[in-house]
């Protein structure tokens, strides 16, 4: 299998789709010049499908809808700090418009939305506000944690009937991975043991999915067998294979860059406390941002999100 | 019946209808059979009957929380409509949306946002697929005077501009949101003057006028299928109702005149257009009471179809969430 | 103690502190004609500081930032449902900024966030959306469970330092109870035990704390003694109390008018299961909304958020 | 040095320096000492320094991401503006803010805004809080033709036309968002014309020509202090480099042409300014020069005084999240 990056992986997903499926278009601000990587390529080849839109991200999100509305598949690309504008029309139309209207129309969107953080670019563009979403229902929620998954991830979405927000964490932009050479999909709903163990469950999201399985090599030198879960997709939420991973080892650990309250590790441990107790050996540690924005300055941004001394300790913590 | 007759008597049996249609809601909101929110069109009538009467079936319109009228003009199902308002199985959402959103799809009709300002966007993209799918269809959004106001507007007026999109905007100025009258709120005389801001025509119409909405409407889709892009236009009208049934007793202060209301009742859109037909002797007054009588009829019966309908079963609760489904949380 | 509604705490609430400080103002949608009914009144008294805006959220919400920032106290108000359409407003600037420009900046604004529910208006009009804020740093978060709470609550709001995102269920809007005469404020972060007991503590939000009461009076009858925690503010959350009540209950239930991912219901488990594991003889228990829209139907829209039947059964399963 | 010099003169040196300022943070950029983004004003000087000089302290500005030279035009303390680009706890925002939130409350520097458009309602709010107060302070909004499109925009121009509100919009108009050209997302020939849609005046201005910025502000201000409204300014100006730092090297498609930057460079506003001082007898070529050393030398104290101060400590991190304090969750 050949290595290519996160990026590649999304460009490949988005060429691949387009070329099957003449509705399938997409938009975003300076896309067409490859500003962000991914979309690199696509204008000369896709023509009148790639679109540049104007700094209006409430109209043209909200365009999405009724372009799906009438039969249209489209993608829209934007950075998660920038959905706040955009939010009434993925609150209200997006999310809302097929249950208001009784389940007349299907609205395969796909809103790409990129999160920074660890990247010294402060407060105004370091959110990841997938939580915010997960308590909003009517969107699907996908958080791929590499190439593979991303490839595979976003061709679902493509070709899926339901708006999904899909969020690409930067960190891993240039991440490199081996992904198949062949057709595939991954389906919405199936987590990923991404390694085995028996000690301890770590559920990771995102870049975290990486620094827990650093940190479980690392451990298993101690004689800690880490086992490590990618839920892939938050909405739906593989909610059996979570509980069935912290049957086998009785301890949890969810490791969510998500500012930590209301966060998808509250979630996550919520559903285990509720559903898993009884399984449970230790208290469910969560690992999340600190419900602090992000600053500036390297000295203290790197304070604030988790990495993998947090998530060390955290698995000590629960096997203790 | 010749065409033009037989267009100018669907008009007038389209506004006879959204009047008893919304004179019927009243008297469910005061007893309590319709429940929620009721936000009536009575006065308005023109507007959309004009509008719609310009369009295609198979062109799109959105609406607002003022939408019984809009759904209606558009040929929408006064039976389903009805049923929606009750929230019965048998409605255009299957009692899901409720009066502030019916929506019937498969007529073009692209559904009404609670969210004032909110369908805007959707209109234009909309827009923008028909346009991609190489269809010459055409988009109409209603929206009111206090929408214009919000960022969506702009946006989407913007959108449609730069991108040649076949959308109309229509802007309902009923001259208040709410309490709040539209000459503290907007900074320009008329709504339309906006359009300068887009390139696009901007055109004050009589909203009382249904035949001066009709060619307004015209002229607009007409340029809007000929690929030359939107059109704003302002129907200035007024309604007679309060902003939503039962608001008025909660309201501590006036904030218009009863003179006021006298005034726009005696430019009533219904008197205007049966007055027209019978002086340019399209028809006669008993046609006309015939109109009357068949609408109500036909509301009577919207009624009682609404009334027999079950309500939809606790098991239809989640469905509709998504279209690929999944387990609830 | 006089009885009166939680319209009218919230009113009197308003006018005492636009008596005292003449920076205070209050801004929102036909206000001034009290529409809504909390401000009735008000107009005739404050003349110019009691202003009707136009539809336009994002811009008035953001110029209540602006105004704060250059010394004045603003009050919003509107509806938890478009706050949406402002969302930027609220997370780009008054949630960020004073952080951002190193605290050079108090940004004294009270955001008044109606919500409805269980009125069948629909799924545009029924949004609870205080998990999501409590997911965004820099915002506080008062819920009002009564009217002697709400009255204290927000003036305390008032005269704080800080963008309070005040949220009120208009399920309370007529209920009736005895407020002090007498000048009070109710701190914020201090959760209040609005009935003590010893088998279960039931932790419950907004309108459901009534009912949460009313399912522990009924219960009493069977033997069964509920403690009933009331949060008060959720930013910041009184863990303490919370903590202190389920080590002497042993059991959990926390009732929230949310939906239920990534709910208020998911965060206080969450906390639980990591700080008060060992005190904890049960699982948690989340009583939310269900993850679904509200429906229009009278039909349906009981089945969707949580009423005392609910309550009652997840309190057995507590207990069990 | 007579008043009119002693401005013109301050003008200059205020260009030069954000100038100075922004050539170091390209080396700094490449030499990696600056991390996260920065997006240089270089070629529009003239547009904030021009704007700025008509305006007392106590007024207000607002900013965007491209907002070096709006702090250092309104008098902010270039040390602390480059210590808050590295991210060091004497910035001005005690380096949580960096190169894209400055801001200095004490003089009137409201602060930059990451998100495209989001200071303009903030500044339509400083501008009624200022009013309510009784004062007769104004505040100018900077904002890009991109940022014009956003629907805060519209909302902002409204409720400051409506309001009366002493603000004066200013659209850097340099032509591009990003890649975008602004012919392609805004739908009339000028973002001035714009102004109509808010009765307000809208007057096209050579951003290059920091007099005749000066003077197109110091109209709009009088305006706004007198109590008549806001003014859109429209500043045609651009941009010599690419939209931040380091982007040049990921662009896969070429969105100007080498001959558009250098028919832009023949009007550079320093040379612009310089030139007039001198062809009017103003100031000599060496007093220029003396303009141009003090500058570099205030840019080298900058920088050493950034490079020694100490970052903030770790203890700092949760404090300026709340004025009064709570734990972290
Ligand atoms: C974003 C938003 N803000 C506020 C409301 C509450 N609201 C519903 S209708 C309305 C007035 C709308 O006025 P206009 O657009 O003129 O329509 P009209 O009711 O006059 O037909 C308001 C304020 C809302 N539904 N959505
Ligand atoms: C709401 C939002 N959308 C997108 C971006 C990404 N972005 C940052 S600057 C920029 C272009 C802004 O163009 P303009 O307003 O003309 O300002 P300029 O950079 O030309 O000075 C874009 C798209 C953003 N920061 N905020
Ligand atoms: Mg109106
Ligand atoms: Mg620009």
């Amino acid at each position: 299998m050949p290595e290519i990056t996160f990026v590649e992986a999304l460009n490949q997903a988005i060429k691949e789709e387009m070329r099957r499926d003449e509705s399938v278009f997409i938009m975003g601000e300076s896309i067409r010049g490859g500003i962000y990587g991914v979309t690199g390529g696509l204008s000369s080849e896709f023509g009148d499908r790639v679109i540049d839109t104007p700094l209006s991200e409430n109209g043209f999100m909200g365009a999405a809808v009724g372009a799906a509305a009438v039969g249209m598949r489209p993608i829209v690309q934007s950075l998660s700090s920038f959905m706040w504008v955009a939010m009434d029309q993925l609150v209200s139309q997006a999310a809302k418009m097929r249950y208001m209207f009784g389940g007349q129309v299907n609205l395969p969107i796909v809103y790409r939305c990129g999160m920074n953080y660890g990247n010294n670019i402060a407060a105004h563009h370091t959110d990841r506000p997938y939580p915010m979403f997960m308590n909003m229902p009517g969107l699907k929620i996908a958080i791929p944690t590499g190439p593979a998954d991303a490839k595979g991830l976003l061709k679902t979405a493509i070709r899926g009937n339901d708006p999904v927000m899909f969020f690409e964490d930067n960190n891993l932009s240039g991440v490199r991975a081996e992904v198949p050479e062949e057709e595939y999909t991954i389906p919405f709903g199936v987590a990923d043991v991404k390694r085995e163990g028996s000690d301890v469950t770590v559920v990771a999201l995102a870049g975290m999915l990486r620094r827990a399985l650093a940190v479980a090599e690392a451990l298993e030198e101690e004689g800690i067998s880490v086992e490590v879960v990618d839920p892939r997709t938050i909405v739906p939420l593989d909610k059996d294979t979570i509980l069935k991973s912290v049957e086998k080892t009785g301890r949890l650990v969810v490791v969510d860059p998500a500012h930590k309250s209301c966060s998808v590790a509250s979630e996550i441990s919520a559903m285990v406390a509720q559903e898993g107790f009884w399984t449970l050996q230790a208290p469910i540690q969560r690992v999340a941002s600190l419900d602090c924005h992000f600053p500036f300055s390297p000295a203290l941004e790197k304070l604030v999100f988790p990495n993998e001394e947090k998530i060390t300790d955290a698995i000590y913590a629960a096997v203790a | 019946m010749d065409e033009n007759k037989e267009l100018l008597m669907r008009m007038l049996r389209l506004m006879m209808l959204i009047r008893a249609f919304d004179e019927n809601v009243k008297v469910m909101v005061q007893s309590a059979e319709l429940v929620g929110a009721a936000h009536c069109y009575i006065g308005e009538e023109a507007v959309a009957v004009g509008a719609c009467a310009a369009l295609r079936d198979d062109d799109y319109i959105t609406g607002n929380h003022r939408s019984h009228g809009h759904p209606l003009a558009k040929g929408g199902d006064v039976r389903k409509a009805m049923a929606e308002l009750l929230g019965k199985s048998t409605g255009f959402c299957k009692g899901k949306g409720g009066s502030m959103h019916l929506a019937d799809f498969s007529i073009g009709i692209l559904g009404e946002s609670g969210i004032v300002a909110s369908a805007l966007p959707v209109a234009v993209g909309a827009a923008l697929g028909t346009k991609m799918q190489g269809k010459d269809r055409v988009v109409v959004s209603f929206f009111g005077d206090g929408a214009s106001n919000q960022g969506a507007c702009h946006e989407a007026m913007n959108l449609a501009a730069i991108w040649k999109l076949p959308v109309i905007f229509l802007c309902e100025n009923n001259q208040y949101a709410v309490t709040t009258s539209f000459n503290e709120s907007v900074a320009v005389e008329n709504i339309s003057d906006r359009a300068v801001a887009y390139n696009m025509p901007g055109v004050l119409v009589d909203g009382q006028d249904a035949m001066a909405m009709y060619e307004a409407t015209t002229q607009a889709v007409a340029r809007a299928r000929a690929g030359q892009g939107p059109t704003l236009l302002e129907a200035r009208t007024y309604r007679y109702e309060e902003h939503s049934e039962g608001l008025g007793r909660i309201l501590r202060e006036p904030y218009r005149t009863e003179e006021e209301i006298d005034a726009w009742r005696q430019r009533d859109p219904i008197d205007i257009h049966t007055a027209m037909l019978i002086e340019q002797g399209i028809a006669t007054q008993a046609e006309v009471d015939q109109v009357q009588s068949e609408v109500a009829t036909a509301i009577e019966e919207a009624l009682q179809f609404a009334r027999e309908s079950p309500y939809p079963a606790p098991e239809d609760l989640f469905g509709d969430m998504y279209a690929d489904p999944i387990p609830m949380p």
